[in-house]
């Protein structure tokens, strides 16, 4: 009959009127400025630096400035200057390090490729978001002082992850420990202990080859 | 901008308050009103429209600081949230659509693409940041923020409405006689927009000028 | 005209009309008359005023309860300054008129909108002595102002020249007037069965209660709830409320009449809207739902305008509930929803509404045939016509692919 | 041919309203209906030309989202184009960086691992009733609903988000799966809040229908609108539910089998009009449809690795050659085509967007019908502005 | 389904001389195609539409391709006869040619009816600047129209036969052809906190001088 199909639509708003007053999966409003929300662990939005030592957050970045990431970004907003020194990183190893190291939030996708490719654990996805601002310059180019956050903050948003980050980075710090050890015994030399990144491939420099098709 | 220092003084708008000047009261009464009862332009880009669109949904309720009034019609809207890449055919229409709007009027650019073009800067018909044409109150970094940041950004908003003296040199753009609130539209050239930017509004930020890059 | 308060009744029931006199006492005998006349406007303007900002916020919450969340309710306690703060940026907000507009029209056009969605409140019996003009036609003289509202609609749409509008205004009218017809026939069986066109009257003949439990209501007759849900929904029609809000259709025609009116003007058209709507709905709880009258004998203690306030409040609860669940009909199936089943529907009422008038004098067993005469007169056009409405409408089943 | 004497555009920006001369109705009326209009789901914009409120004639204006998504693809390396894949159809994600991997792993003759496969299709399966729930809510937006069907939508959207970002680490644009596998293995919580949700979907879809599919006006609304001729449909390249609606079986994941997807019971639902309801219903139909293949998936979820372990992140050169990978995404076929010259770019980057090439028929469904129809036949089309300007 | 060999051959039996090549696919794809002749390609995607155990009706993918002119340099070894009589010497002699480049369209098409394909037709036109006409076959497959409108913004390849060739998405008015591999953008240099590559070149252009001199960009 003619009207069956409204009455039937209006019992189901009617139900859930009354049920937001008693039913949770009928209420689902996380009141935000009050209740934040429950951040997965997973959760990526922009990228920070990692550093060793929150007392000495520039002398302790794990970055030392290889330039992966940079080249890797898709939307290229990331800057890096390499320092033209070497300084002891936290191991006490001397390295070269980020003298310009800049991301532009404005243009970051917060794609974690980044994330990815860095060899060194040096960079790794943040999870803040309350970053609104009326600076359109000043705040959303984040430099190498507010990029840098304690491997502490990173494992308080990324517990697990961070847990195999630094058993990870033990391990391999132990095996260049014992491979220097024994270097140094067989050579009594020191060497480089740290793995070399490879430099990756520039990004379309060629002239395109033939049609693959002709 | 709400960083600079305010024409009156906390200290003194106190004492106007407890003198009762007519003046503080009003401008109070202004701003609680149009801070509370921000209605955006129903009016979506790209993958951060959607993001607004959740914003006002059920989880996180945009209604509970009065602004789920969506107006789809530019006359009846306060703000303009810029949600998504604005390409070079686009920017036209949205400065148009700004033009329409009735003051006082607040622009939000909500996420990379709206605030610098984002990842798909590099595009041959993407607008390096709709700032270029109208003027931004609020930029919301993000791809694509989530829907708190927007909700984070609007009371961002609130706060720096709420902060506005109705007169002197930080009173808003329409109570002031010196800014031509009217942007002017860009036309389509036959590469580009032109002009590409409106120098009235969008006044490029002290160089920083990167000549050492290797 | 100066009603001076009855002194019969219960003190609550006359309070406001005592409160009125006593103000009135104090002035001077020939400002007594014109005073008397402003505190009924400045009053109605108020009540209904504070009615519409607190409707606003009552919909937009209970849109939100409906689904699933709050609603406006940060400003001020549980949000209950929100309307005033939309007032507040309303009045202060730039009015923009469009350069080629016609200026007077779309001046005139929210005003006069007002105006006349006001006019109807004039002749409403709120309560058992609080009518603020008696007059012997008033349901005429209800339906004659708010028929002129479609006018003001259409002066917008005009004015504006924007082509949203203009499309908006040629459905305002086409629907406006469509709808004008099974309104007015809707309520024609009351005025015959009361014979009377005067609201007061038309409650009166309302009271009462069989067993000092069941009202007398019209909407408890076969053919009252007949023409009640007809006269509902062409109103729903008449205050272009969802499902028939066509010419502000917010998915096809931008904001329709509306699409050029910033500001104050913007809110006069938001205003008009709900006062039509408590307007209508007002009548509905007069013509129908017994006026300002009690349900049972023994709930008389509750002043009678309580009583309208309250069902006033009952109907428009539900035309938000209705506008928080039904899509939208487009405009022929609008216009034929009028033609072809509630002007036919509303016709065969009278005759029903003939029937029962006739057969008030049956008694004993034969009110069981009246009843069930009348049910049928009401149920069968409903059924068969509604059939021939939704042809070639229905349900479908789906076959799947084979592999 | 229907489209024919429009000359091009004079004044592409704002409402060029201009009146047509017709010799037997006097002036037509022509309305732009966009970019900025609240139903065209986007920045898609319509000239329409009116006779009354009839449609005589709707040209679509595209290129308002055309944000060079194929130039920049060839600009950038194989790995970077994934993220960009998000933003096409921002709505479905997963099913554009499947489709995308899928193109590339033909390229390069990868090979992906059972569990990563499983995974794919229980994401895929998850974008589509993330796809079609949304859908269908937007459609009844734009039927005239005061929102509340799209909120109960957005509802059962955030929990689908929910897994999505503790899976990816992102709501929308998860950037999940790799050339060779997916990027992270989903935990044992994680599949069994996938469970959770697809117990629960049921119900959220019974209430759906109880608020709609039996509603008169929906019904008067949509039967017998925008209908579309299974012919026409094939040579115009419509696919997904808008093809199916015409009674044309024809779904990759039963057509081409890729993944996993033989190995699942489902079935295809199939329209007989060709109309707006059957193209709501088809995905309300594919949806429960899509439950039962999430259930299978679920219970069926081999171990093993999820990426395989030959496939290269940087560095990632692709013979020279070319290759066109498709899947069935929610909108319809969604395919990558990619001409490899050997180098750490793509030489030819291309995108086939289901929703832009779904619209080639607007036109013919929408003349004849009025405003308010060609509202509805554009949301029951069903295009995200992102895929079809790109 | 026939391989593309079979088809070919089966086309050629059917159209003389119709001038249709096999472009192998070297990658593990193997997704050969069909290099046709302008003149005939029409008929010729006709016949694969209507043949019965063909059945191509659906046209999937349109998309351009461009192979810009290619400066090639070919080496020869020439055994030199030493003038003082020595042994002969091997010259390694270059030269240059330019290798024209051309616009390419190509065509996917699956059988719907048939559930067979892909079939990949490529059309090439004779040059990149003046002779871009190809034939358009919007008449055979309708889901051709929009995408062949956009090959033709973007890349600038003419289809003759088209009901409504007008760009698509760029603006009308718009000169260039921006998908081109040779398209250069406009010139409207911003400041870029993160310049890489291309816009690096522009920095430095656009700030000849490296001192941080905190001086606004040319409009």
């Amino acid at each position: 009959m003619l009207g069956t199909g409204l009455i039937k639509g209006l019992a189901v708003t009617a139900k859930n009127l009354v049920g937001s007053y008693h039913d949770p999966a009928r209420y689902t409003t996380l009141e935000y400025p009050e209740v934040k929300p429950k951040l997965p662990e997973a959760y990526r939005n922009f990228p920070f630096l990692v550093t060793e030592n929150a007392t000495d957050p520039m002398g302790t970045l794990r970055c030392v400035a290889c330039q992966i990431c940079e080249k890797e970004c898709p939307p290229q907003c990331i800057y890096i200057e390499k320092s033209k020194d070497k300084k002891p990183d936290a191991a006490g190893k001397p390295q070269i390090y980020p003298a310009v190291f800049a991301i532009d939030t404005s243009v970051c996708m917060s794609c974690q490729i980044c994330v990815e490719v860095c060899p060194f654990d040096a960079i790794k996805m943040d999870q803040e978001y309350e970053i609104a601002t009326t600076d359109r310059f000043g705040a959303l180019l984040l430099n190498r002082e507010q990029l840098a956050k304690p491997n502490s903050y990173y494992h308080q948003i990324h517990p697990t992850e961070a847990v195999e980050v630094d058993a990870r980075l033990a391990e391999e710090r132990r095996a260049a420990e014992e491979k220097a050890k024994a270097a140094a015994a067989a050579k009594s030399a020191p060497k480089s202990a740290a793995p070399a990144p490879k430099p990756p491939a520039a990004p379309s420099a060629e002239a395109p080859k033939p049609p693959p098709a002709a | 901008m709400s960083d600079a220092a305010p024409a009156i003084t906390q200290a003194e708008r106190d004492d106007l308050r407890r003198n009762g000047i007519l003046l503080t009261s009003l401008e109070e009464l202004y701003n609680w009103g149009r801070s509370h009862s921000v209605w955006p332009l129903n009016f979506g880009l790209a993958c951060c429209a959607i993001e607004m669109i959740a914003a006002s949904m059920a989880r996180y309720d945009i209604a509970r600081f009065g602004s789920e009034v969506f107006r789809p019609s530019p006359r009846q809207a306060d703000l303009l949230i810029v949600s998504g890449t604005v390409t070079k055919k686009m920017a036209p229409q949205v400065v148009r659509l700004w033009n329409q709007m009735p003051e006082p009027k607040y622009c939000i650019a909500m996420g990379a693409c709206a605030i610098s073009g984002g990842p798909f800067k590099q595009g041959y018909n993407v607008l390096k940041g709709i700032d270029r044409f109208i003027p931004v109150d609020i930029y919301i970094p993000g791809c694509p923020p989530r829907p708190e940041a927007l909700l984070h950004g609007l009371v961002q908003l609130q706060a720096k409405i709420s902060g506005q003296p109705l007169t002197g040199p930080d009173a808003p753009r329409h109570l002031r006689t010196d800014i031509e609130c009217d942007c002017p539209v860009p036309e389509f050239g036959a590469h580009d927009l032109e002009p590409p930017q409106n120098p009235a509004v969008w006044t490029p930020p002290p160089a920083v000028v990167r000549p050492d890059k290797a | 005209m100066i009603a001076v308060a009855p002194t019969s009744d219960r003190f609550l029931e006359v309070a406001p009309l005592q409160l009125r006199d006593w103000f009135i006492g104090l002035l001077p005998q020939s400002l007594r008359w014109i005073t008397s006349g402003l505190i009924t406007v400045v009053a109605i303007l108020a009540v209904f005023g504070l009615l519409f900002a607190y409707l606003t916020l009552a919909e937009r919450k209970i849109l939100g309860r409906v689904q699933n969340r709050p609603g406006p309710n940060r400003t001020g306690w549980f949000g209950l300054l929100q309307p005033f703060a939309d007032g507040v940026k309303a009045l202060t907000k730039e009015d923009v008129v469009p350069r080629d507009a016609d200026q007077v029209l779309h001046y005139l056009a929210p005003v006069v909108l007002v105006a006349l969605s006001l006019l109807g409140f004039a002749v409403l019996p709120f309560g058992r002595h609080l009518v603020p003009v008696e007059l012997d036609a008033a349901v005429l003289y209800f339906f004659a102002a708010g028929a002129a509202t479609e006018l003001a609609v259409f002066m917008a749409g005009w004015a504006s020249r924007n082509k949203y509008s203009l499309l908006a205004a040629m459905r305002a009218l086409a629907q406006l007037i469509s709808y004008e017809l099974p309104l007015l026939l809707s309520f024609v069986p009351v005025v015959m069965l009361a014979g009377t066109l005067s609201t007061t009257e038309i409650v009166t003949a309302q009271g009462g209660w069989t067993g000092g439990w069941i009202p007398h209501w019209y909407v408890l007759t076969p053919w009252g709830f007949a023409g009640f849900v007809i006269f509902m929904i062409a109103a729903l029609a008449e205050s272009n409320r969802s499902p028939f809000d066509l010419p502000e259709a917010e998915s096809e025609l931008i904001a329709g009449h509306l699409t050029e009116y910033s500001g104050f003007k913007y809110a006069l058209f938001f205003m008009a809207e709900y006062f039509g709507m408590c307007a209508l709905s007002g009548m509905a709880v007069t013509l129908f739902l017994g006026g300002w009258q009690a349900p049972c004998a023994w709930l008389e203690f509750i002043p009678s305008y309580a009583w309208f306030a309250g069902k006033l409040l009952v109907l428009l609860l539900g035309f938000m509930w209705i506008r928080a669940t039904l899509p939208r009909l487009r405009m022929d199936q609008l216009t034929r929803l009028a033609w072809k089943f509630l002007v036919p529907l509303a016709l065969i009422n009278l005759g029903t509404a003939a029937f029962w008038s006739l057969t008030a004098g049956w008694t004993g067993p034969l009110q069981l045939v009246r009843w069930a005469v009348a049910l049928a007169l009401v149920v069968t056009p409903f059924v068969v016509m509604g059939r021939r409405l939704t042809a070639g409408v229905a349900p479908r089943t789906y076959r799947y692919a084979a592999s | 041919m229907s489209v024919s004497d429009l000359t091009p555009l004079s004044a592409p920006g704002g409402s060029t309203v201009r009146a047509v001369h017709d010799e037997f109705h006097g002036d037509l009326l022509e309305v732009s209906m966009g970019p900025h209009h609240p139903s065209t789901h986007g920045v898609f914009r319509m000239i329409v030309t009116l006779d009354g409120e009839t449609i005589v004639k709707l040209k679509p204006v595209f290129g308002y989202l055309h944000r060079n998504h194929e130039k920049l693809g060839e600009n950038t390396t194989y790995l970077a184009s994934m993220p960009y894949t998000d933003r096409l159809d921002y709505l479905n994600s997963m099913t554009n960086n499947w489709a995308y991997a899928v193109a590339v792993e033909k390229l390069a003759g990868l090979a992906v691992p059972e569990r990563a496969e499983y995974v794919r299709v229980i994401l895929a399966e998850l974008t589509r009733l993330l796809n079609h729930s949304c859908l269908a809510g937007f459609l009844m937006q734009d039927c005239g609903c005061s929102g509340t069907p799209l909120m109960y939508a957005f509802r059962e959207r955030e929990k689908i988000l929910d897994l999505f970002e503790s899976l990816s680490g992102s709501r929308m644009m998860c950037n999940y799966q790799r050339f060779g596998g997916c990027r992270v293995d989903p935990s044992a919580d994680w599949l069994a809040g996938a469970q959770r949700l697809t117990d629960g979907y049921g119900a959220f879809l019974d209430e759906f229908e109880a608020l709609l599919t039996g509603n008169e006006i929906l019904m008067a609304r949509t039967q017998g609108v925008g209908r579309l001729s299974s012919a026409l449909a094939i040579s115009a390249g419509v696919t997904g539910p808008a093809l199916r609606a015409t009674g044309v079986a024809h779904d990759l994941r039963k057509v081409d089998g890729y993944g996993v997807y033989p190995r699942f019971d489902f079935r295809v639902p199939l329209g007989d009009h060709g109309d707006t309801y059957d193209r709501y219903m088809i995905r309300i139909l594919e949806m429960r449809e899509s439950l039962k293949i999430l259930s299978q998936a679920l219970a069926g979820l081999p171990g093993g690795p999820i990426m395989d372990p030959k496939a290269k992140l940087r560095g990632f050169r692709p013979k020279a050659g070319e290759a066109y990978g498709r899947i069935e995404g929610p909108k319809g076929e969604i395919g990558f085509y990619l001409i490899s010259d050997g180098s750490a770019n793509p030489y030819r980057y291309r995108v086939r967007p289901p929703s832009f090439i779904n619209l080639t028929i607007l036109e013919d469904m929408c003349l004849g019908r009025t405003v308010a129809d060609a509202v509805i036949i554009l949301g029951s089309v069903d295009i995200v502005l992102g895929e079809v300007d790109r | 389904m026939d391989t593309v060999e079979q088809l070919r051959d089966r086309l050629l039996a059917r159209f003389p001389g119709a001038g249709i090549t096999v472009v192998a696919n070297p990658s593990p794809a193997a997704q050969h195609s069909l290099l046709l002749t302008a003149a005939t390609a029409r008929d010729l995607a006709l016949f694969l539409r209507d043949e019965p155990g063909l059945q191509f009706d659906q046209c999937s993918n349109v998309t351009g391709v461009d192979w810009p002119d290619k400066e090639i340099v070919d080496t020869t070894k020439v055994t030199l006869p030493d003038p003082a009589g020595g042994p002969p010497k091997v010259v390694e002699q270059k030269s240059k040619r330019v290798e024209p480049g051309c616009l390419e369209v190509v065509y996917h098409l699956y059988s719907i009816a048939l559930r067979h394909g892909p079939v990949i037709l490529r059309l090439r036109t004779a040059n990149r600047t003046d002779s871009v006409t190809l034939p358009s076959l919007t008449p055979v497959w309708r889901s051709c129209e929009f995408q062949e409108r956009e090959v033709f913004d973007l890349f600038g390849v003419v289809f003759a036969g088209h009901p409504d060739l007008r760009r698509i998405l760029m603006w009308d008015g718009y000169q260039d052809h921006p998908m081109r591999r040779d398209y250069v953008e406009p010139d409207s240099y911003e400041w870029e906190p993160t310049p890489h590559g291309e816009v690096l070149a522009k920095a430095r252009q656009h700030y000849p001088a490296p001192a941080a001199a905190p001086e606004a960009p040319k409009p």
